[in-house]
């Protein structure tokens, strides 16, 4: 990789920020009565995280291995590195809550609960994937689970995912929407439109940008004239709220005030969760414009599956059984899922003219 | 049956839908406390409140991408985009997004929406003039309708509406005020495909559709007078696109003619014309004649504009030509 | 017209908002050292904004005149009740600096100082037009004067107009850019792309808001989100200020201030003038959505022709036969122009094919 | 002469440009330390500085818009669109401003812009695998390239820098890595129209440009075999669009195919079709066969998107369809 350009900051996510130390508090003031019950509690939900934040880094490595052996085509976006937000947030979620993402979205397709086995299967191109084999990597939905799929028009979703929120509004539902972009995305022009008309119609809707640094491989000061994104908010008399998004207790905290207040019709909000992506862009990225000390940095000291599993080394709730015992379990799963991928039958040539439209003829 | 302006159908048809069906509502600019541009929606706001009638800021991607995602979840929007020469703005949502979301996820999304909008001019200038229904009617996934007569965009806009898939209805500027006859029954539905023969005649075929469908039957009356009986054919629809009673007409006269009121070069006259050839190029005892507009930003002074748009002139030169009188 | 609806809100014009009042003392801050040379030049050029904002109200109403005769066709914007925008900001800039507005475009035609005759000429769709009689009302321009012209897409002219600031940064120049735009303007994509990459590049441009109140039909709180609009700069980190756009000398303290700082390198400013329409969004409009009494109130009490007179009589400056004398003249003018727009030769049936490229060929 | 991919050649004929005018100046996402989306500006930012190579936000409008600005006060920018699919989110700027300007204000105002795009699939998925051409060459004021060599993409990049109107400058994804001669002259222009015959033959002609004409070229190659001639004309540029050699050809040898990528209704094929038929009618043996992509959003996965776009069979069979073999 090139030299490191001075104008890439990974300081912003090497050192916590500000708004996430009281996120951190919170976190710990988590803890109530009853202790052991608490802790049995506490132990299965971090567990749980744990366990997704863990299937993701894997079935991102699997999926990368498949490119390379040419096996999934096309763009490829990997979430490895920003696992805490996609878990943090959708474990603040009812099922029935609305999610609507980037092509980067693996990882809240897991989050979700999709089977990495049809996830790994739309990836291959075959029929059994989540959308059919139709969508690939970029595309991945389970609209059963309110989940809306991910888009490749930078900005694309945020309009659709303002007019979910809007038909929620509409028909009296007490659901949310989430709808995550990159920080590159806020500076296209649907990101205005959308925030406007949600804070206009006082919507039920997050904003939930992941920062990364990076938009594709230009640097954040390059691209957007405020760099504390979750301000903008402020040109929509929004509330903004900028967060570590690397740690994943951090994540829940400040995604949960911002889903409540949007479930008791307190409207719209725009997020920033801190965070970075350990591989390139895409697969065809060469990195030119980041150090490989960069990335290692940021990945020896702010590995998000390292620092929830830590802290609850640390808390006592966690033993290295716990660990060992689920990241087996993975271990299988991915396998699995693999085999699954591989295994299942490419779309017949039927599939071609089947649904582009419902009716036919009307 | 009442005789009614195309304005008072389009309004019938949104007024009668709305009623019948709680998940339709209306979203534009001005549509609202405004009245409506072209006075389409006047009183909807009174009617039906301001949740089902939305006045819109000016963000025509936010306005057909909001509606795409509450037709997603369940509604049926009607959105409106005051002319398509701004439609051009919301193109990446109707054509990445609308048209595509059904078949990309595997059919697992719908996108039960209708986006009205109107080509048109009258000295509004180069950028306020212009007709884009080749390029929408270019995507697969997307249904285009351009009605003609009051009675189509009736029923035709009723039919969009409670359909299942993303329509894009292009109405006509300058057809708002003509009148017709239009049933008043509240399920009055036309199919949003299939071409009509609008006035018969065994020397010429004139396909075309919208407001020089209309156009056409004025030029073939005069024609009449001088013996030569052209057939009108209204397409009504450009996707899914209805060649047959094209073709049909074209075996039978032997003589095509192709009038839009877009551009020339790529415009939608080259796919009507390129049809006809392929499918009745040995009934032809000439090349087809394509009228259209002249390939020029449309310019505001009167003087110039009116020789841009085709008019009864122009067709009936077009008649003599293929007919090669 | 309809019952006022709960939505317009007149006050924010009849009431000087706040930001007015230290423009104003700034304004007679104006006044220096030698009083009688210092009231000469007061006089001269106070005079001149008032022929200015005289004149402009005299040619738009010829021109509904015109318009209403079948002479001028499509859509026609008047500008009156605005004219303190137009005059006091034109009034702050060298000839080299650069203007760009929408198509409520007449007042600045006239402040950037282009003949009249040939204005209503343009109207007509005469040869002798501006534009050559091509692009009518909404499209007057004279290049030679650095008036860009008036554009009809909404907001279409914002990328254009930070293109020309791009352009004069690029060059070296000390030029500023004056991007007119309404309130309506400002919730469409491309304000949030310009006004992101003017402040990202520092570019020397002002986005001037005239705050009409409304949306062509739309009143201001029904469309966008923050009604203070001059606040959305946060958004950009860009600098903001409100001010009573009725008040030309109010006008000139702000517009001045936000020059000097794109002048001085300072990068882009937005700006927001509190003004009121007294006619019609354009000819065809019904105006449902407010009653006459809306617009009787505001013309009665806060007509920008009468407040500039009124001062200058109350500070001594105007006698009633120098607003007299500017009036006759104006008279004149505006017939002599009529005159030269209905004398005016069409264009030739040639200038169909001329103009759509520079080059036919290369 | 020296022998360079389609890639190389793009490069030179911009390093070369921005060497000689200090106008001229790149923007464009990712164009600079990412080393351009595709590679070819790779190595600008640092040749050139951060001032000629902007490093733009994702806001098509806002980079087309600012280059249009830019190119009105006097510079000669060189836009670029990471992909076409994109370029319809800058469409408002492109056909609504650039190709406006000049011809609305009477004269006064000049574009001496180039958007610089790409089109192309490979499993991208659907809304990343389009072709807009036919949008983009329907507007008067526009001037369309399409180049399918890297001679001709140097060669036509050069002119249109050089140039004072808006050129929409069409590369394709999967022809950066095909190599050609390229004279290193530095003043080899080509001019932005005027059809060329890549192949001469005698038995048919092949109408196509960019990809397809490469395409077209190994068909004919194969068609050889069997003894079929075909002759294959690039038509290069889409607007102006130059018919005569397609014409010419015709008229020897009496029958046509017509290839594109795009989809076939209403696409770029219609015009190329219809055009032969009106000028060449009486040599026509057969009708026009039009080979287009199949209408469908494009499918990500592989089995089903190889079915979509055109290849060397279906040109093939296309071609022993119109000699009726
Ligand atoms: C409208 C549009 N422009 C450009 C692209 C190409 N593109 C895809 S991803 C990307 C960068 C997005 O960065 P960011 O929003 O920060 O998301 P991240 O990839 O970092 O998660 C770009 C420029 C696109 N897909 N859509
Ligand atoms: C992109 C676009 N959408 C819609 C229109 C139609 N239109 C013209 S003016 C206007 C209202 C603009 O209001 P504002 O920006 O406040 O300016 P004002 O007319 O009040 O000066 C609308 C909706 C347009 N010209 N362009
Ligand atoms: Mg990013
Ligand atoms: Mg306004």
């Amino acid at each position: 990789m090139a030299a490191k350009t001075d104008t890439t900051d990974v300081a912003a996510v090497t050192t916590k920020v500000e708004a996430s130390q009281n996120g951190k508090e919170n976190g710990h003031g988590l803890v109530s009565e009853n202790a052991t019950r608490q802790h049995a509690l506490d132990k299965e939900r971090n567990l749980e995280i744990y366990r997704q934040m863990l299937l993701i880094r894997r079935v991102e490595e699997r999926t990368a291995e498949a490119y390379t052996q040419g096996k999934i085509g096309g763009f490829l976006h990997l979430y490895i590195g920003q696992e805490a937000v996609a878990v943090g947030v959708v474990s603040t979620l009812i099922p029935e809550d609305h999610l609507v993402t980037h092509y980067r979205d693996h990882g809240y397709a897991i989050a979700k609960g999709c089977d990495p086995g049809a996830i790994l299967a739309e990836m291959y191109g075959k029929s059994t994937g989540v959308s059919g084999g139709m969508g690939g990597s970029m595309h991945l939905a389970d609209v059963s689970r309110h989940f809306w799929g991910g888009y490749a028009i930078v900005g694309g979703h945020l309009p659709l995912a303002t007019g979910i929120a809007q038909s929620i509004k509409y028909q009296g539902k007490n659901e949310v929407v989430i709808c995550v972009m990159g920080d590159g995305s806020t500076n296209i022009g649907m990101f205005h439109e959308s925030l406007n008309m949600a804070s206009l119609y006082q919507l039920p809707i997050i904003y939930l940008v992941e920062n990364n640094l990076y938009s594709m491989g230009t640097p954040l000061k390059l691209h957007t004239s405020l760099t504390e994104i979750h301000q903008k908010a402020r040109g929509y008399g929004m509330p903004g709220d900028r967060f570590d998004g690397m740690d994943v207790e951090v994540v829940q905290e400040h995604v949960k005030t911002a889903v409540q207040r949007a479930r008791n019709g307190g409207g719209p909000s725009l997020l920033e969760a801190m965070t970075y992506r350990f591989r390139g862009h895409s697969m065809a990225d060469p990195q030119f414009y980041r150090t490989r000390n960069d990335v290692e940095e940021v990945r020896s000291q702010r590995d998000p599956i390292h620092i929830h599993a830590q802290r609850q080394y640390d808390r006592g709730i966690f033993t290295e059984e716990d660990t060992k015992r689920i990241s087996d379990e993975i271990e299988k799963e991915v396998i699995r899922a693999a085999q699954f991928a591989e295994e299942s039958p490419f779309p017949e040539p039927e599939a071609l003219y089947a649904n582009i439209y419902v009716e036919e003829r009307n | 049956m009442a005789e009614i302006t195309y304005r008072e159908a389009l309004a019938q048809a949104l007024r009668e839908e709305m009623h019948r069906d709680e998940k339709v509502y209306l979203i534009g600019e001005d549509i609202g406390h405004y009245g409506g541009s072209y006075a389409v929606t006047k009183g909807f706001l009174d009617e039906f409140g301001a949740k089902r009638v939305i006045d819109a800021p000016i963000a025509e991607m936010g306005i057909v991408g909001t509606a795409i995602g509450a037709a997603m979840n369940g509604l049926h929007p009607v959105a409106e985009l005051m002319t398509v020469n701004f439609a051009i703005l919301a193109l990446d949502q109707i054509v990445n997004h609308a048209a595509k979301l059904h078949y990309m996820f595997g059919g697992q999304i719908k996108v039960p929406m209708v986006v009205r909008t109107v080509s048109g001019w009258g000295q509004l200038g180069a950028t306020h003039s212009q007709s884009f229904e080749s390029w929408f009617a270019h995507v697969p996934g997307l249904k285009v309708v351009t009605p003609a007569t009051p009675a189509d965009a009736k029923g035709m806009l009723k039919t969009a509406i409670r359909g299942q898939d993303p329509v894009i209805f292009i109405e006509h500027s300058l057809l708002y005020g003509v009148k017709g006859e239009v049933p008043d029954d509240e399920d009055f539905l036309l199919p949003l495909s299939g071409a009509q023969v609008l006035r018969e005649g065994s020397d010429v075929t004139i396909v075309t559709y919208s407001r020089m469908a209309i156009l056409a039957l004025r030029a073939a009356a005069r024609l009449a007078q001088e013996g030569i009986e052209a057939e009108v054919i209204d397409m009504r629809a450009l996707r899914p696109l209805d060649m047959e009673p094209a073709i049909e007409s074209v075996m039978k006269t032997n003589h095509a003619v192709v009038i839009t009121e877009d551009w020339r070069t790529l415009g939608t006259s080259a796919e009507l014309a390129a049809q006809i050839y392929e499918q009745a190029f040995d009934y032809l005892d000439a090349p087809v004649v394509r009228v259209a507009s002249l390939e020029v930003p449309m310019p505001y002074s009167k003087v110039l504009e009116r020789l841009v748009v085709p008019d009864e002139e122009r067709l009936i030169k077009a008649v003599h030509e293929v007919l090669n009188r």
